[in-house]
């Protein structure tokens, strides 16, 4: 047993980032091992967080209570459910491969693993934290530092005005790094401002006397609040989340991020929406969330086609990622609002093999782009020659994205489908399998014309492989794949144990709604 | 004389104050106005004063003046330093590099 | 007799400390002045720490003032804003009117003594005595600079002064019709009398007028139009002064003839001042977006901070009142901040205020960027900073007195506004600086920089205490 | 854990092991011919395994076994399990693949010699895991982990066939495969959902009703008539053919293409719920049957003729399951996975020999290649099912069964298909083995023994397979009894007038070209038109969409956004004019405002 396991968890990466500020500038590999140390602390404890869980006991566990606002009630909860210690698993994975990855980083280091570490102990935050308020606080910190970080590492782009709103795309620098680091942060923030009033909706109705989940899981709100307030939590978190159509700020800020910042935020921030959209919204109203669990899933199926359409359009290798990204939130969000079992275990399970896979991707792109500074896909080709191990492990990725059994896609989307067709909406599930094969498609192409075929180039031919350090990222997070993919049976269980009992609860309330 | 006839004295000299107030281009001119409304507002305590038949109004009154006063005097102070400042008239509206 | 003067004690002080640099600055040789400031700015900050020993509680003159919790609350404000503003100013007073620095800080105190005496007015004739002495002072200081001053600050500086005096000198007439009226229709010049009088259609007009005359102070819209020009113009560390003091001194204000006179925001204005609020964070934050100058900009952020407290006043509660004090304290130190940064960007040789001369602060003086970033995300109500909880509570409040779409407005134009603010940290961390010389901050503004940063995250990681003493000003307010 | 679990086990996860090694240790991997080794030697551990449990199978042939650990966590319990179903189908079933895989493994040792190392470690690998792959597929005790092995080997057929991935051909061909196949799969997948929701599990032993048993196996068909190349979905599989040789044998022709008719036979007990489907197999299976059969006589490259064959062989396979004769259809899957080897691997000795793939490039290649002549004779005799041969039993049980369900079209579409195959057979004979060589074949000759071995161990099954059909029918529980009469016989008249045509035409060796009678069908052959309609559809249905929803989400969606951002910014800036600067304008705002709240304290 490890005293405030859950406070040193989240608090070693700001701890890191506050003794960076005191390291001297020109001590590159310093600053590097403290970031990586912090990062191997955090992920350590969140193993031994997943490990330790009791899947037998369930519901909340590890308690640490410190108190912040008594008068408010406001008061800093940290535990974790099964749904937290996968989600944690996750996040801990991805910050190291994100360290390692950004190992060659050479402009401004210091400050860009400051953010980094700050950011990173947002993410935590949010996951362990049991205070409505403090998630919020740990929501915001998570999402803030993103504006610096693609605003002075991101890379440019530019979009060429078109189409009926010409005029705009001539007055804004579309598709610029400052541009989209600004549309990223305007647009999560004014999802944050209605998440903020739902929050206080919820406090006030409760009584106004604590912000904790667990006591405001208890209460039960009445239901016309419910369906009032559930949307605008959905809408504010699915800012988040990437829910159609406030998803625009995902790929231009994806595919502006620097390699790091995309892993992070395809891979876990992207979860904090959906996360807060189910712990939030659907377990603290879940009468809102049946009611409109149609809606929900409705737009969650366009997120899939829609994104794996978007995704076949892009010709940007980082755009295609990040549309990509889009579609497989759909899939996270169709399992949330099917309210089942299956469904919300397939919903969290997605995000942590999106996670791990998405990160991957832009560990990889950013690999491919570093040295050959282009995303620009058609100009690549052939590129298996030269750099065969970052091609197997593009494959890799590309074959979990296309869910294919034996890496973690496959369980995600297999459980998100079944609980689809069991909630009564079969179309779902086949327009979810659908966006597979699309998926399936653009994937394919994407190895085909980057890796495949011809070429490479003459100015491509002495590029190399990934250096040992890059190796690292790749190798952990290819390897969680297909852990994940071929034996889900650990992760899954911490889920299911919080999953069974929750829906377990609903269940009266799914028959009561719609019988 | 009833009351209402010296409020509706005092509405009218106020409003010619104002009146000033919006349509004078000097500096100067302004604060004659602004002075024009303050009596008008003197005059206004003065008679609530003789009305109610008590001295509030009167003692009131002597503080509005002694405000007044000063104000003005600090608004005379502006108006030389804006004419040292800028060599050419006192008029306002040409006094406008601060502006959107 | 003078124990019965007891609760008046720090204003007092404050008078005392005022005549001495009065009679210094006689004594001192001319080019002495520098020290007078020192001795103000230690001086303010002296009677704030005595304020945390001395009981202030209690009424003077049978009842026309009386002291408490509330006052006192309001004599921290305006000490601490007056110790900052003295500080900054060391060395932009020196630098600009090495002669007459004595009558600088003289004024300053003066304007301080009347802010500290409004809380405690429970007279109509003393509060506005109060309210003049606390405002004319402060004409003067705007204009407070050289005539013949590069980049034409001189000149901006009496264009702001004059502008800032004519629009003044119309409100206070204003104020003094409305007071008139009420004076009048009531036939007591007793606040705490006024509460029973029945409202009549002069009255309300009085009231009105009233408002009106304390909203040019506090600069809400449609009063507010002299305040960017003012700032702009008006020499930087007086502005922090400026932008603060007598905002909170205005509030005072409002409370006590509001609050405690003629209960109005229980009464049936509360929808012209929520409108009011409404449009002054609306006006705020619109006119905020496009500006170059950085104090320009400041400006309008600062309307758009008094839209949320007017917001919050209008609740009229207890608690929102305590809200609206915490969000004071909170707004003081981080926008004397705020502007103190931009007065030590200024203090450089270039010696201009554009956004674009923050340029790459963050290569040429590290603490400064980070300070103002902090400043920044503090007034756009980022968490960990003060201003996220001021929002917060001003929030909380509104929702309790069930005006939950003003909140959500007011949460909306808060990520508004945010882009305006990340206007300048874009500035300072992803643009290049021009010229990379380090800059130099002088030590006044440098220490003043430090205290608002204190303020600012100390307020923010751990505002508990803070609230409390808000809530318990409030609470004495409503008695 | 008793011993047959144990065998198959160790014939599962050698090659697995095996695969995991060669991928993990680049170093290993790229010596090439030593990695090579290591992989056949664990396909012949796995032989080894699967031959010992063949016969452990055969002393208890009524033996089924099913031992299998939690794998899905749902509420607590477990979803679906994996685990090992022996019973006598799939038992005979691993045999085959582990056998074909052996001698492809074996067999590629020479025919590969020329790659690079590192290609060839990979090459390896991938064969290994292909092996582990099918496996779990044929030893599947549900269908998610059939599901699960169903798309593994669907994987190794996508990198096998791209393996020379700097081709582009081979590219396409690769990506084409996997993109028909996965959309099929996506009928699989289907299948499993409704199943689950409708019984609770993944097992095909369920009785979930006729009508979900009928959308459960039609969803299941579509997934079998992709992997199984059955008409329209056929095309990807002659495209196959861009990958090496020895991958057409084991995959292309002998095991992964069978797994669809393999899955039918083993999820026979819901098929058997269904009759409808049924209904549909057996007219899409006679049909591919003479369709792709009447295609290979025209074919020109010996693989491709192969690979159409193979495609009217399922059809033959399909046809019979629909019919209800599971053991005709299984049977034959079994012969044929060994003569459809054998041919493929002696096309490729003979590619290996002449360095083509053209029948024109060779010609009179007996003299010069006995054995592999002789091989490939028995091949193609087997195939067209001359009597005696494994061919003839499998084949003739077909034609009987279909008979005797009496639909008799389809009975004449794959008597006609019969004669069809020993016409195009007999061709591809004559025409590579007799007649004058071309200057390619001047200087052919045998492969190394690494090559020859193979083709003779193959070659036995293709021949004598067929006598056994009694011992497989009572491992598989099925009643089968070879009748000696001359009714049985008289099918197989058919193929000897197949050889006979071709004889009369190709006999001389000339390389004349297709029958007149042939011809259009030639030419809708060459033209490909159904290859041409998918890519239509991908062009319109695809690519224009996605253009059309890039443009939509570019510049409508975020332009919406964007014009949100572009009307404050320049309302911001429009807004700014107001204040004018003059300061008479602010006095008179002041006033104004104060009178205007005056009348609002008025009016109220």
């Amino acid at each position: 047993m490890i005293p405030h396991a859950l406070a040193i968890l989240v608090g070693a990466p700001f701890v890191a980032a506050l003794v960076l500020l005191a390291v001297p500038q020109r001590l590159r590999l310093v600053t590097r091992l403290v970031s990586l140390a912090a990062a191997l602390i955090s992920a350590g404890l969140s193993g031994w967080v997943a490990a330790t869980w009791d899947i037998a006991r369930g519901g909340f566990q590890l308690d640490e209570r410190y108190t912040v606002l008594p008068s408010l009630g406001i008061e800093m909860h940290l535990a974790v459910d099964g749904w937290g210690a996968a989600l944690l698993v996750l996040t801990g994975l991805i910050i190291v491969a994100g360290v390692l990855a950004t190992w060659t980083q050479e402009r401004r280091d210091q400050e860009f693993y400051i953010l980094l570490l700050v950011l990173v102990s947002g993410v935590f935050g949010v996951f362990v934290c049991q205070d409505l308020f403090i998630f919020f606080l740990f929501y915001e910190i998570a999402v803030l530092p993103m504006y610096i970080l693609i605003g002075i590492w991101g890379s440019q782009g530019k979009v060429e005005p078109r189409g009926p709103l010409k005029f705009v795309y001539e007055y804004l620098d579309v598709g610029g790094r400052e541009y989209a680091a600004m549309k990223l942060t305007l647009m999560l923030l004014v999802g944050s401002a209605a998440i903020l009033v739902a929050i206080l909706a919820l406090y006030s109705e409760a009584g106004g006397t604590t912000f904790d989940m667990i006591e405001l899981g208890r209460h039960h709100f009445d239901v016309d609040t419910q369906k009032l307030y559930f949307p605008i939590v959905w809408l504010g978190f699915g800012a988040l989340a990437g829910v159609f159509p406030f998803h625009t700020w995902s790929p231009d800020g994806h595919a502006a991020a620097p390699t790091a910042v995309s892993m992070l935020h395809a891979g876990v921030l992207m979860k904090l929406g959906a996360f807060g959209i189910m712990r939030v919204g659907m377990v603290l109203m879940p009468e809102g969330a049946i009611a409109w669990a149609p809606v929900v899933g409705g737009v969650a199926v366009i997120n899939i086609v829609y994104g794996a359409f978007g995704a076949m359009s892009q010709k940007d290798l980082k755009y295609i990622v990040a549309y990509s990204s889009v579609s497989h939130m759909g899939v996270v969000m169709l399992g949330a609002a099917t309210m089942t079992v299956d469904g919300w275990n397939g919903a969290i399970f997605q995000m942590v093999a999106h996670g791990v896979m998405t990160g991957l991707f832009f560990a990889l792109v950013g690999l491919v782009y570093g040295k050959t500074h282009t995303r620009w896909v058609p100009k690549m080709g052939g590129f298996g020659r030269v750099m065969p191990g970052i091609a197997s492990f593009f494959t890799l990725a590309c074959l979990s994205s296309l869910a294919l059994p034996g890496t973690a896609g496959f369980i995600a989307e297999l459980l998100v489908f079944l609980g689809a067709w069991q909630s009564g909406h079969p179309v779902w599930a086949i327009a979810g399998a659908a966006g597979a094969f699309v998926t399936a498609v653009y994937v394919l192409r994407a190895v085909k014309s980057i890796f495949w075929g011809e070429g490479p180039s003459k100015e491509f031919e002495h590029l190399g492989d990934a250096n040992r350090v890059e190796w690292g990222a790749l190798v952990l997070l290819g390897a969680a794949i297909l852990v994940f993919g071929f034996w889900p049976g650990p992760v899954l269980n911490l889920i299911d144990a919080t999953t069974t009992r929750l829906v377990h609860d609903l269940l009266p309330l799914t028959l009561a709604l719609n019988p | 004389m009833p009351l209402a006839a010296w409020l509706i004295l005092a509405a009218g000299l106020f409003s010619i104050g104002l009146y000033g107030v919006a349509s004078r281009r000097g500096a100067i001119g302004i604060l004659l106005s602004v002075e024009l409304m303050a009596n008008a507002v003197n005059l206004i305590f003065i008679a609530f004063g003789r009305y109610r038949g008590d001295h509030l109004g009167q003692v009131f009154t002597l503080f509005a003046v002694a405000l007044t006063v000063a104000e003005v005097a600090i608004g005379l102070a502006l108006v030389i330093l804006l004419h040292r400042v800028r060599r050419s008239d006192e008029r306002v509206d040409a006094v406008r590099e601060l502006h959107g | 007799m003078l124990t019965e003067l007891s609760p008046l004690l720090l204003p007092l002080l404050v008078l005392g400390a005022a005549l001495l640099v009065l009679f210094a600055d006689m004594a001192l040789p001319k080019n002495g002045g520098r020290h007078l400031g020192l001795f103000m700015a230690i001086a303010f900050a002296a009677i704030f720490g005595a304020s945390f020993f001395v009981d202030t509680a209690g009424n003077v003159f049978d009842g026309v003032w009386v002291g408490g919790d509330f006052t006192l609350f309001f004599d921290r404000v305006f000490l601490l804003a007056g110790a900052l503003a003295s500080l900054g100013s060391l060395d932009h007073v020196a630098r600009h009117m090495p002669g007459r620095q004595g009558e600088y800080y003289l004024l300053l105190a003066c304007s301080v003594f009347g802010m500290m005496l409004l809380p405690g007015a429970r007279d109509l004739v003393l509060l506005v005595v109060c309210f003049e002495l606390m405002g004319m002072p402060l004409y003067l200081l705007a204009a407070w600079s050289k005539t013949d001053d590069k980049v034409g600050r001189g000149k901006n500086a009496s264009e702001a002064a004059l502008k800032f005096y004519l629009v003044g000198a119309v409100s206070s007439v204003f104020l003094l019709l409305g007071l008139a009226l009420v004076v009048g229709m009531s036939g007591t010049t007793s606040i705490t009398a006024l509460a029973h009088m029945r409202h009549s259609a002069l009255f309300d007009l009085g009231l009105l007028t009233i408002f009106g005359g304390m909203g040019f102070k506090i600069g809400v819209v449609p009063f507010h139009m002299w305040v960017p020009d003012t700032y702009e113009g008006a020499p930087t560390p007086f502005v922090a002064f400026l932008s603060v003091a007598p905002k909170a001194a205005g509030f005072a204000a409002l409370c006590v003839v509001f609050l405690v006179g003629f209960h109005v925001p229980s009464g049936s204005f509360i929808p012209l001042l929520l409108f009011l609020a409404a449009t002054t964070m609306i006006v705020g934050n619109l006119f905020a977006l496009r500006q170059e100058n950085a104090k320009r900009l400041l400006a309008y952020s600062g309307i758009a901070q008094i839209g949320y407290m007017l917001l919050t006043f209008a609740t009229g509660t207890r608690m929102g009142t305590g809200m609206l004090l915490f969000f004071l304290a909170g707004y003081t130190v981080t926008n004397v901040g705020a502007f103190m940064v931009v007065e030590a960007m200024a203090s450089g040789d270039r010696g201009t205020d554009q956004i674009e001369d923050f340029d790459g602060l963050y290569a040429r003086a590290p603490g400064l960027a980070l300070a103002m970033l902090l400043f920044l995300l503090s007034l756009a109500g980022i968490p960990f900073a003060v201003g996220f909880w001021a929002k917060l509570y001003v929030f909380m409040a509104v929702w309790e007195a069930g005006h939950g779409m003003l909140v959500f407005l007011g949460a909306v134009l808060a990520v508004v506004a945010l882009f305006y603010y990340l206007r300048i940290a874009r500035a300072m961390y992803m643009n290049e600086p021009k010229d990379a010389t380090p800059l130099e901050t002088p030590l006044g503004v440098k220490l003043a920089i430090l205290l608002c940063l204190a303020g600012v995250l100390g307020m923010g990681v751990y505002p508990a205490p803070f609230l409390e003493q808000a809530m318990l000003a409030s609470r004495s307010l409503f008695g | 854990m008793s011993l047959p679990i144990e065998l198959a086990l160790v014939a599962l996860f050698v090659p697995a092991a095996m695969a995991v090694l060669l991928a993990l240790v680049p170093p290993l991997r790229r010596t090439g011919r030593p990695a090579a080794w290591l992989s056949v030697l664990a396909a012949t551990v796995s032989l080894g395994a699967a031959v010992w449990l063949f016969a452990d199978q055969l002393a208890h042939p009524t033996r089924d076994l099913l031992e299998s650990v939690a794998w899905l966590p749902h509420a607590g319990a477990s979803m679906a399990d994996v685990g090992l179903r022996i019973d006598g189908i799939s038992v005979g079933m691993t045999l085959v693949v582990t056998l074909v895989a052996f001698c492809v493994q074996v067999f590629s040792l020479d025919y590969m010699r020329s790659e690079p190392d590192a290609d060839l470690g990979r090459y390896f690998a991938y064969h290994s895991f292909f092996i582990f792959s099918m496996l779990m597929l044929v030893l599947a005790p549900n269908l998610l982990q059939l599901f699960f092995g169903w798309e593994l080997v669907g994987l190794t057929s996508y990198l096998l066939i791209g393996f020379y991935f700097k081709k582009p051909s081979a590219a396409k061909a690769a990506v084409k495969a996997f993109w028909v196949t996965k959309l099929a799969d996506t009928g699989l997948l289907l299948a499993l959902l409704v199943l689950y929701s409708h019984t609770g599990g993944f097992e095909w032993t369920s009785h979930p009703g006729a009508d979900v048993a009928t959308l459960v196996t039609l969803l299941l068909f579509v997934a079998v008539v992709g992997k199984s190349a059955q008409f329209p979905l056929h095309v990807w599989l002659p495209d196959a053919m861009e990958g090496p040789t020895p991958v057409s044998a084991l995959l292309h022709a002998a095991t992964m293409v069978a797994a669809g008719v393999y899955l039918i036979v083993r999820t026979d007990p819901l098929f058997a719920q269904a009759a409808l489907t049924r209904e549909v197999m057996v007219y899409i299976g006679s049909f591919t049957a003479i369709f792709a059969a009447v295609i290979a006589c025209v074919q020109t490259d010996i693989k491709k003729v192969l690979a159409y064959s193979t495609c009217s062989q399922l059809g033959y396979m399909v046809a019979a399951l629909g019919a209800g004769s599971v053991m005709g259809g299984y049977f034959h899957l079994t012969t044929h996975a060994f003569f459809k080897a054998l041919l493929f691997l002696g096309a490729g000795s003979v590619i290996h020999a002449v360095h083509s793939n053209e029948m024109s490039d060779m010609g009179g290649l007996w003299g010069r290649m006995k054995l592999t002549g002789t091989v490939f004779l028995v091949g193609s005799i087997s195939l067209a099912g001359m009597p005696f041969t494994a061919g003839f039993f499998s084949k003739d049980l077909i034609l009987e069964s279909m008979l005797e369900s009496g639909r008799l079209l389809p009975w004449l579409a794959l008597l006609g298909a019969a004669f069809l195959t020993a016409f195009y057979m007999g061709r591809v004979f004559f025409l590579v083995f007799l007649g004058k060589r071309s200057e390619k074949a001047e200087h052919a000759h045998e492969g190394g023994w690494e090559m020859r071995l193979p083709l003779v161990l193959l070659a036995i099954p293709a021949l004598l397979g067929g006598y056994f059909g009694a011992h497989f029918a009572g491992m598989w529980h099925l009643d089968y009894e070879p009748e000696w009469n001359l009714q049985a016989f008289a099918p197989s008249l058919v193929p000897i007038l197949g050889f006979v045509a071709a004889w009369s035409m190709y006999g001389r060796g000339e390389a004349r070209p297709a029958p007149a009678m042939l011809a259009p069908i030639a030419r809708l052959a060459r033209s490909g038109a159904l290859d041409h309609f998918y890519e239509g559809v991908y062009r319109v249905l695809g690519l224009k969409l996605a253009a059309a929803v890039g443009f939509f989400d570019r510049y409508i969606v975020d332009g919406l956004i964007n014009l949100a951002g572009y009307l404050t910014l320049t309302g911001g800036q429009r807004v700014r004019r107001l204040q004018s600067g003059n300061v008479r304008d602010y006095v008179f705002v002041v006033a104004f405002a104060i009178f205007a709240l005056s009348a609002f304290g008025m009016l109220r």
